[in-house]
């Protein structure tokens, strides 16, 4: 019953944490509604698949950047549901205290440098990071997310050039969605696909089935490896569709419904479930992890709900590291 | 007079002048079929086209830069930074090309642009998404900064800053958008540089903008109600400055609060009180006050973000400490 | 006491951190070989080695934002914009990345960032290589700012920022790299935050930084002539500021100017006037008053640049004129 | 004795550019040495083909931006040198009225869209100034002149995107001298050329030698009748050497002596000479062409050394177009 080339653990694994992402993003839309999350929240519903598989070619040591959709990035790189969860519930248990929200999630310990607000910003850090593993001459790898739009902005060129010159082991990771907001990638972009861009800096690039987490899994652990030997860093694209606006609250009118309900059928959880069963795993065992996952999410947003907000008081520390009071007396 | 919506307001100016201009263009993202994320630009696509709606790549540099070579190029294009903490990816065009081509140029050059962004705090949009920057760019010679309060202002003075040859900020606060206001049916324009008197008053002069001008007004309510009269005066342009109406309002009040959502720290309320300080010096009967953000980071949770900014309580107190009452 | 340029002193600074400490790294354009245009790295290269000395690309928002990256993981990178008027090309980093970080992580990241840039005007740079441009960076919540003016404060200063654990923007007038003054031998630190009485006088105080200071002094030369005794107070680090020299100095004077290179509108002369008025109106015998440069684009032409920003004959004037004399 | 595909014309005005550029930079560098000339001097000795390639491609209604190297760029597009060099020493007769000396020439009536200051920074606005002819339907083509290491800059790929997406007519023109300031452009770019990262935008790339103005112009020609014909924007890469430093004062011992040496050899005015002289031009002619450029120069110092300096009341003017003095005032 074992698949020849991955283990049980591995894809339960996957799995669960497919479903981890899509039921604490649920629960955030049904909150969203409620009026009860503040701040823009941008889910990654339909995009699970990229954020798992990418995690799941990395050791727990290796770093990663985010963006602004960067719920499943951070679950897949080890965040906890529920501390995660008060963040963007703005309570001080959160992973910043409540200070940052949905778009600052960040926990270096788990190798999480920060998710971001500004699109293309993670890019530059996720570089420094792969520096700062060179200089050291250890061995960690470093991912930066982003978006198929994020790949306009300066900083995905300048960032992907010192890399590609100095050889630093990141993986410039292009979740490819199609859209920028409301934008079409290709009303704003001339080549077909963002990983052909790898040419413009000599390094690979390959263009993925981003709602398959195997397929971004084997085109990752390439580059991973690649990167952790000193060749130097690769563009991986993944192509995939959020199954829901930019943001809660966006009805995304602009996207053409036919290919939004092709993609539905693409839907990465059903198919991962599909391929599980095909390949011979207990639909009771997968029922079983839904079950779980349900589980760990309600409580998540019990510990959220029952956390506090932080105390007005806290809104003058953490400012500054050295000397904070006084830098921001006046 | 119609009730419309300060977006609304901002709209129709920008339609106005598209109609009455045709080099006026719209540049940014997001401006086409969904009009911009608050709506600002809704319809526009439609009913002038892609040629004069530039939907842009998230390339805030690139394509701020590019309105700088079509304004000097003849066209008068209206940018659009989807918040205003974005323009840190935008600096350059902004505040090297844009504010300075004229006078390197020794005056050959006009660049007739104008950078609308949406700005402010209140909307728990945490540290990137909520600041108020207008001081960064009164610092900036060359640049004219506006920051509206009223859909009667800020119709009037969007028409004024595209008619402008010079480079314009234009700032909107995110949560004015959805205020009705009376507006003229017949086309009018206000022009830059003009304060405006929101409320008449002859014990202290709060100087303010933008959003804070409702919450200096609440607090004036507040503080008649001990027989305090506070003038409020909306600047409605920070650069250029409408200096007479300071002083001709510091002169009947003698006393003076600035009120800005920004921080504190080198904030524009600083600039105004040196000026007033140094000019008005034997006027003032009490020092020259600021009630502003504070010096941090905008907070994500809603318990630390109102305590972040400048609420009318906030505005009470000050106004009170400054009159010893 | 050996005798050494600003720059020296700098480079002695930044090399005896580099010894300390391993983490800490150079990162910019032209610092190998060339050992940077006003040769702040020279020798580096060879000493360090590439790994420690990382020349760049001209890709200031791509190396800041890995610098930001770096100093995450851990190292204390030193970043040098060739001329702080490239900030513009490095804001995003500098203001939403690096200000914010741990403010919006919650405490639990710390930058510590240098970010080093020669500024200044009288080099006939014009518009884009001539700015004073350290207002912006006092008015975004959490990042230090250092402005030295002799060579034993540069040292100790640059010291001091390299080991802060924080984003320090560490500015340096390059009218003054080739100053030569007395050093001591021995290693010390100057803390951020202390200003220092440059010349201690009981008739009016003279708040500045950078180069003005030696233009305070020689104004406070000028006016001894005429009777007038001027305290020159060097604030060295504007953000964290010592507020308690300002105090002690203002109640010792109870006359304030306050003089800086930069624009002078929102300059940060605007805070300082503002918060000696607010907190000290009663011990001001004078109007706090500001000498700066004026609100216009460095211009080229030699006379159009002396007229420009402030020298010692501007400061005198303005002394006078507060003291009515 | 007519070349059958250039006319007279056309190579001795190409002749005499390249002559009236290096006469005009060398008087500079003779007057900075003086210690009579203001900031920073960038000559663009050695790669004086490359501006009078691209410009003889170009129509006077056509426009371009240049940079921070600039003077044969903007003599190349009809900038008259004697108001130019004005404009160097700071006097009031100068094109920008002494307010922005070397960097900042500029003469839109000439289609010089500014010299820049800020490296990168001129390829937007030449992306612009393409987009204004676009929207008017009107046929002026705009070039981007930047050099090697520019390229680095977020803004090139910002722009090109952009260019390429909407197929503007702009040629984006590389000066590769293989050096910014001290750094070989190698150390810091994983590619052998800049011209080949068209590829990441989908549009024409060629590499041609800049030393021979003929070979740029060939290039250039086909860029500006593809873009001048609406079929969008193009990488042109000239490869070329500057035989002084970055800036007057720079002894840029930072390159190799042998490969300084080597193109020394290629100096493309003394190459096209004897190419002219090959073609069977009047050595006499040709020798007429430099002494009235030598007079034209010389003329030119004249202008300027005559000259007077701005009034300083003028710092206050052209900071705005309307309200100045109000704006300036407080
Ligand atoms: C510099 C900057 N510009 C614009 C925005 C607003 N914005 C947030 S997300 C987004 C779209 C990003 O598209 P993409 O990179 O494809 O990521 P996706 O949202 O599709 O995951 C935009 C325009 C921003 N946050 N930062
Ligand atoms: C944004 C910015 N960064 C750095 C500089 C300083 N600088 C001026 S020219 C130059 C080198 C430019 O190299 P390249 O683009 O190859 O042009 P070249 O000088 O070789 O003609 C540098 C680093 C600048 N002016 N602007
Ligand atoms: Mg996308
Ligand atoms: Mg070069």
């Amino acid at each position: 019953m074992e698949n020849k080339k991955y283990s049980k653990e591995m894809l339960l694994g996957m799995y669960e944490m497919m479903l981890r992402i899509r039921k604490f993003e649920l629960r955030l839309t049904e909150y969203f509604t409620k009026g009860m999350l503040y701040g823009n929240i941008h889910t990654s519903i339909g995009q699970e698949a990229v954020a798992v598989g990418v995690c799941a070619a990395l050791e727990k040591t290796d770093y990663m950047t985010s963006t602004h959709r960067g719920h499943g990035h951070s679950l897949a790189k080890g965040a906890r549901s529920d501390i995660m969860m008060a963040e963007l519930f703005g309570r001080e248990t959160g992973y910043c205290r409540g200070k940052g929200g949905s778009m600052h999630v960040t926990d270096v310990s788990l190798g999480i440098l920060g998710s971001n607000g500004i699109v293309g910003a993670g890019i530059p850090i996720a570089t420094g990071s792969g520096l700062t593993s060179k200089i050291k001459g250890t061995k960690e790898v470093t991912v930066a997310f982003f978006g198929d739009s994020a790949s306009n902005q300066g900083t995905f060129h300048e960032s992907i050039n010192m890399a590609a010159a100095w050889k630093l082991p990141v993986v410039y990771l292009c979740e490819n969605n199609n859209y920028g907001v409301s934008v079409n990638i290709h009303t704003v972009t001339n080549t077909e696909t963002i990983a052909e861009r790898a040419v413009a800096y000599n390094i690979p690039g390959v263009t993925v089935d981003g709602n398959n987490p195997l397929e971004v899994y084997e085109a990752v652990k390439k580059a991973v490896d690649r990167a952790r030997e000193g060749k130097g860093p690769s563009i991986v694209e993944c192509m995939t569709w959020r199954m829901r606006g930019h943001y809660e609250g966006d009805p995304a009118t602009y996207r053409d419904k036919k290919i939004t309900e092709e993609w539905a059928k693409k839907d990465p959880i059903e198919n991962f479930k599909k391929y599980l069963i095909e390949e011979g795993y207990d639909e009771k065992e997968l029922q079983a992890i839904e079950e779980a996952m349900e589980d760990e999410i309600e409580a998540a947003i019990q510990f959220a709900l029952d956390s506090p907000f932080p105390d007005p008081s806290e809104v003058t520390t953490d400012v500054y590291a050295c000397d904070n009071e006084r830098s921001v007396a006046r | 007079m119609k009730k419309i919506s300060i977006s609304a307001a901002i709209r129709e100016g920008m339609r106005e002048e598209m109609l009455r201009d045709e080099n006026v263009i719209m540049v940014g993202e997001d401006l086409g079929r969904m009009g911009s994320p608050f709506a600002i630009t809704l319809g526009f696509l439609d009913e002038f086209g892609p040629n004069r709606v530039i939907e842009t790549p998230i390339s805030e540099s690139g394509f701020t830069g590019m309105a700088v070579g079509a304004a000097m190029r003849g066209m008068r294009p209206v940018v659009e930074l989807m918040y205003v903490d974005f323009v840190s990816v935008a600096m350059d065009p902004v505040m090297n090309q844009a504010a300075k081509m004229r006078y390197m140029t020794g005056g050959q050059v006009k660049v007739p642009l104008v950078v609308r962004a949406p700005m402010g705090s209140g909307r728990r949009n945490a540290g990137q998404h909520s600041q108020c920057l207008e001081t960064l760019f009164t610092h900036i010679p060359g640049l004219k900064v506006v920051c509206p309060s009223t859909a009667k202002d800020a119709k009037g003075l969007i028409k004024a800053a595209i008619r402008d040859d010079d480079p314009v900020i234009f700032l909107e606060h995110k949560l004015l958008y959805a205020r009705k206001e009376e507006v003229p049916e017949e086309e009018y324009i206000i022009p830059l540089g003009q304060a405006d008197v929101k409320r008449e008053g002859k014990d202290i002069t709060i100087i303010t903008w933008s959003r804070q001008v409702y919450f200096a007004l609440e607090a004036a309510e507040e503080l008649a109600k001990e027989g305090i009269d506070a003038e409020v005066l909306d600047l409605r342009t920070l650069v250029p400055l409408d200096w007479e109406a300071i002083r001709k309002s510091v002169c009947k009040t003698h006393n003076v609060v600035v009120v800005h959502e920004g921080v504190k720290r080198s904030g524009y309320g600083g600039e105004l009180s040196a000026q007033i300080t140094e000019e008005l010096f034997d006027e003032l009967d009490s020092p020259v006050t600021r009630v502003a953000a504070l010096n941090v980071v905008p907070p994500f949770a809603p318990t630390l973000e109102d305590a972040f900014f400048p609420h009318p309580e906030d505005i009470v107190k000050a106004v009170k400490k400054v009159l010893n009452r």
